[in-house]
């Protein structure tokens, strides 16, 4: 049976890095049109760091220790929204994975839903206030529903687009009123995003 | 697509750079602890039995926040990435370095990056048996309504509301009364700017959003969140009268009140405007017949090359006025 | 072609405005006479007996001249249009209110339009019965070989040069003492700048000059003059290490030695710049084991919104550490 | 006989001030390329405030007061290099002129060449130096020799021009060196433009 392992979910957070790396600079103009512009920089840097400290834990490590040390490492890096967000998001999901070598592919949709919880306790956002929450709630609830990666995936992106419709009440773009309408939230777009890579990573049985 | 013109080496490093200049260029005023380099220490502030001011947020606003580190002024910074609210360890670092028994008082912008890290480090100070409370800075009349004064930007308002509750830990109040004060101060500060050109983050030195040559925007944010109208650029006193009528009419002042002003610089507008802006501000109030009892003119809260400025009124007492009085004495400003 | 975006009212009034503004913001530090609206005067400087240290030049590079105006630093400033030398009349103006039966002491950057304004004013006065001395500053070490150091310029080094000399007469020495300081301390004092980006007269709102986005100018003067080279823009780190070189190599100064050192805003370049140039600026100085005695990073001399920075340090020696250290108080710069 | 009268020459200061308000922003470029971008306002500002101060004299003023009168109001309006070198020239050409009523047009000339003795004699700049000299001073010459004012504004121009290929050793411009070749001197070229005006409104026997 295919499994997530330690060595597995570093070389996740490495395809995380890359991926928030080569998407900086779409996230950074998309926050500049309702925040500060910087949301890329946060997630590259943040995500760098994360797959850093990841890939530096010492063999033996558990599932749990990787998604701490990333949580730890990110949050150090960026502060920021995203930095508490994902910490929590990562803490929250190694918890699920517990102290150990190994779990189901077919259980990780638990970790989306994990990280999805964390997410929205650390940031007290409800859905529909135009925030990553918009792609990460949706996500969590396909997973509880008992959807595959691809399918949760697919879920998150709507989300993310969806956001474009609705009017900020949260963060910085709360301020905007009808002008943040039209413009997709930066958080919510790297989040279906990191989502995408997530199922794409746990996805092949071969773990390539 | 141009890159903004910039005099900085890696755009990665730019805080930390400029930490290190700062480090050298005020060694009598501030220190760092070894293990804590973006915490930022007064070297004359902290001491036993006084309640600790620890401010902080993103960089790219000096002298706001490590600016105004010193005595009778806040007692710590916790500073962050460009724009980025400090994660919770450099507030720690800086809480616990400038703790003197007496409880921590955290004052920093409403910004939801902020609230999230400085409340993370807080729960980790209780843990530590250190009593922390905070008041956020709303003095951005065109972030909210009025009725939802709480979820206002805090922007240069800072500078007097964080110096009223300097000034109040430094006078050797219990952290109950600074921080009523400081809540007193917040409630009776009142900001508005506008912007005439970006800024640009370092690490992309693209403009942070565009703002076409010939426009501009009342009310933008520091960091370049969009305001609540666009529209041609106008004289600056038409700017000046738009903002003090909001700012009036909310302030609701009797004559004869007093009031401390600040014309602050966004970054590139340079102080002959300011003092243009000033002259207008000036005849406003006296209009009023408020009493102007302070004045700063000058960057103190910037987004690094933004061009554009702010005007805050604080609406004094006989309390405020005498916070707003005591010394202070800190690398970027100092007074009495 | 786009007109730079500025908060002015009518581009003739702005030198006009704000001197008004000026003077409501710092009453308690200047006055003007009633008929001399453009002779600026500090509130507690001149006295009977004292050297009337007398400066000033075109506006548009603010807080030089007007802010400089104060006890222990100079007694008044006479103010032009922008980038123009005031006429003799305002010249007067600020001398004859300034003196104290000591003599009057001009200095002022070396222009050929100053010169030929103050030494009208200074043949009057002396008809006037009143003596006056004229030194130049000439720190600008880009802008003319060493063998030719008096036909420089005189930048962002006034600073230092205008506080030493202010330090001498608010110590009360005779005119012949406080010119021979103002010489001494112009000797010892090296600037040299770079340009990111043009300013523009608030008459036209149009560049002074053209400088492409990715180039910089070494050398440039305060006005937008050219420089002495136009290359692409590097980083931080290699631009000051060319300035720091051209000044060390002509400063000449053994270990030990110590300096006063000036990062200084050409305009719209932020504080975070600055201090990532001082950084470097302060590693050069301590690798050339030199103690640097005093540090000044800010907006001290710019050329209103102009990109770039320029670096000033001054070679101390006892004399002139005194007059360095020596307290002043003016509206916008304050010691001791 | 064609004179010059008070009110002619207050003619001629009005039509200086329209022509400099006029080049106000070529002047600036000229300047903007070798020095501080400036000279057309300070012309514009100083030959308006002339204007406006001859104009202001009372009924029976004489030549030489409206030329001292032209003189500190354009120096008290511009300060700058400018400032000095014109209110001296006015200065100058008042003496020559002297306290009349009427001077022979046919005299006029004698005023260019007092101007530009005011103007080396307050800027002590040598000819071949890139100022406004290298037009006034060849102008003067070709008022000495007895030229008329068409031929004394052709000199003027032709020395106006031939500033381009000099390389400035006084003034703003001297520190360029050899970069200061190639374009001509702001200051010389108003020369040039002052000259013409005064010699177009000095030529026409009718005085209109
Ligand atoms: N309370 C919150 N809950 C969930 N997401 C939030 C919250 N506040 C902000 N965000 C998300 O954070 C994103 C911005 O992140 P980032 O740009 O990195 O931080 P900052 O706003 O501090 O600049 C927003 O687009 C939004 O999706
Ligand atoms: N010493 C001098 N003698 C003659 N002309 C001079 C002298 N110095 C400068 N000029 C002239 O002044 C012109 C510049 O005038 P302006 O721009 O009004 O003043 P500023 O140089 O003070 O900005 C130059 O182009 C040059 O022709
Ligand atoms: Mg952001
Ligand atoms: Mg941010
Ligand atoms: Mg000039
Ligand atoms: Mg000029």
């Amino acid at each position: 049976m295919a499994e997530l392992t330690p060595q597995r979910l570093v070389a996740s957070f490495a395809a995380l890095a890359e991926k928030m790396d080569a998407e900086r600079d779409t996230l950074c103009r998309l926050d500049g049109v309702i925040g500060d512009a910087d949301h890329g920089i946060a997630m590259a840097q943040g995500m760098a760091a994360a797959s850093g400290a990841a890939a530096d834990l010492p063999e033996g490590a558990s599932l749990q220790d990787v998604f701490n040390a990333a949580a730890k490492a990110f949050l150090n890096a960026v502060g920021a929204s995203s930095g508490p967000l994902y910490a929590t998001a990562f803490l929250r999901a190694g918890k699920a994975a517990g102290p150990h070598a190994a779990m189901p592919l077919a259980e990780t949709p638990s970790l989306i839903a994990a990280m999805a919880e964390g997410i929205a306790a650390r940031g007290k956002a409800e859905p529909g206030q135009k925030t990553m929450l918009d792609a990460w709630a949706p996500a969590a609830e396909a997973a509880r529903r008992g959807d595959d990666l691809v399918a949760i995936s697919a879920v998150a992106h709507a989300g993310a687009e969806a956001t474009a419709e609705m009017i900020a009440t949260l963060g910085r773009a709360a301020r905007l009123g009808e002008r943040s309408r039209g413009h997709r939230d930066p958080g919510a777009v790297s989040a279906a995003m990191i989502i995408a890579v997530m199922a794409e990573s746990w996805s092949r049985p071969d773990g390539a | 697509m141009t890159l903004t013109q910039k005099l900085i080496n890696d755009g990665n490093d730019t805080v930390d750079e400029m930490l290190a200049g700062v480090m050298a260029a005020h060694p009598d005023h501030l220190w760092r602890p070894d293990h804590a380099p973006r915490a930022v220490i007064a070297r004359h502030g902290p001491r036993e039995g006084k309640v600790a001011l620890v401010i902080g947020g993103g960089s790219g606003h000096e002298p706001t926040f490590l600016g105004f580190v010193g005595k009778g002024l806040a007692d710590a910074a916790a500073i962050g990435n460009v724009f980025a609210s400090p994660p919770p360890q450099p507030v720690m670092d800086a809480a616990m370095a400038a703790h003197g028994g007496a409880g921590v008082l955290f004052m920093y912008g409403n910004y939801a990056g902020d609230v999230m890290n400085f409340d993370m480090a807080a729960e980790m100070l209780e843990m530590e048996g250190i009593e922390t409370r905070t008041v956020l800075t709303t003095d951005d009349i065109a972030s909210a309504p009025r009725e939802a004064r709480d979820k206002r930007r805090g922007v240069a308002g800072n500078v007097f509301i964080f110096k009223a509750a300097g000034a109040a830990a430094d006078l050797g109040l219990p952290l109950d009364e600074v921080e009523r004060i400081a809540r007193h101060a917040n409630a009776r500060t009142y900001t508005m700017g506008v912007a005439l050109s970006a800024c640009s983050l370092p690490q992309t030195r693209r403009p942070n959003f565009d703002l076409p040559a010939g426009e501009m925007e009342i009310g933008m944010g520091i960091h370049g969140e969009p305001g609540i109208r666009r529209e041609a650029l106008r004289p600056a006193d038409a700017v000046t009268d738009e903002i003090m009528d909001a700012i009036l009419s909310e302030m609701a002042a009797a004559p004869g009140d007093r009031v401390a002003v600040l014309v602050n610089s966004l970054g590139s507008t340079p102080l002959m405007e300011l003092y243009i802006l000033h002259a207008r501000v000036n005849a406003r109030l006296k209009a009023a017949e408020l009493e102007v009892h302070r004045t700063l003119v000058g960057p103190y809260c910037t987004s690094m090359e933004m061009a554009g400025a702010s005007i805050t009124i604080m609406h004094l007492d006989d309390e405020l006025q005498r916070m707003i009085d005591h010394p202070c004495d800190c690398a970027m400003f100092r007074q009495g």
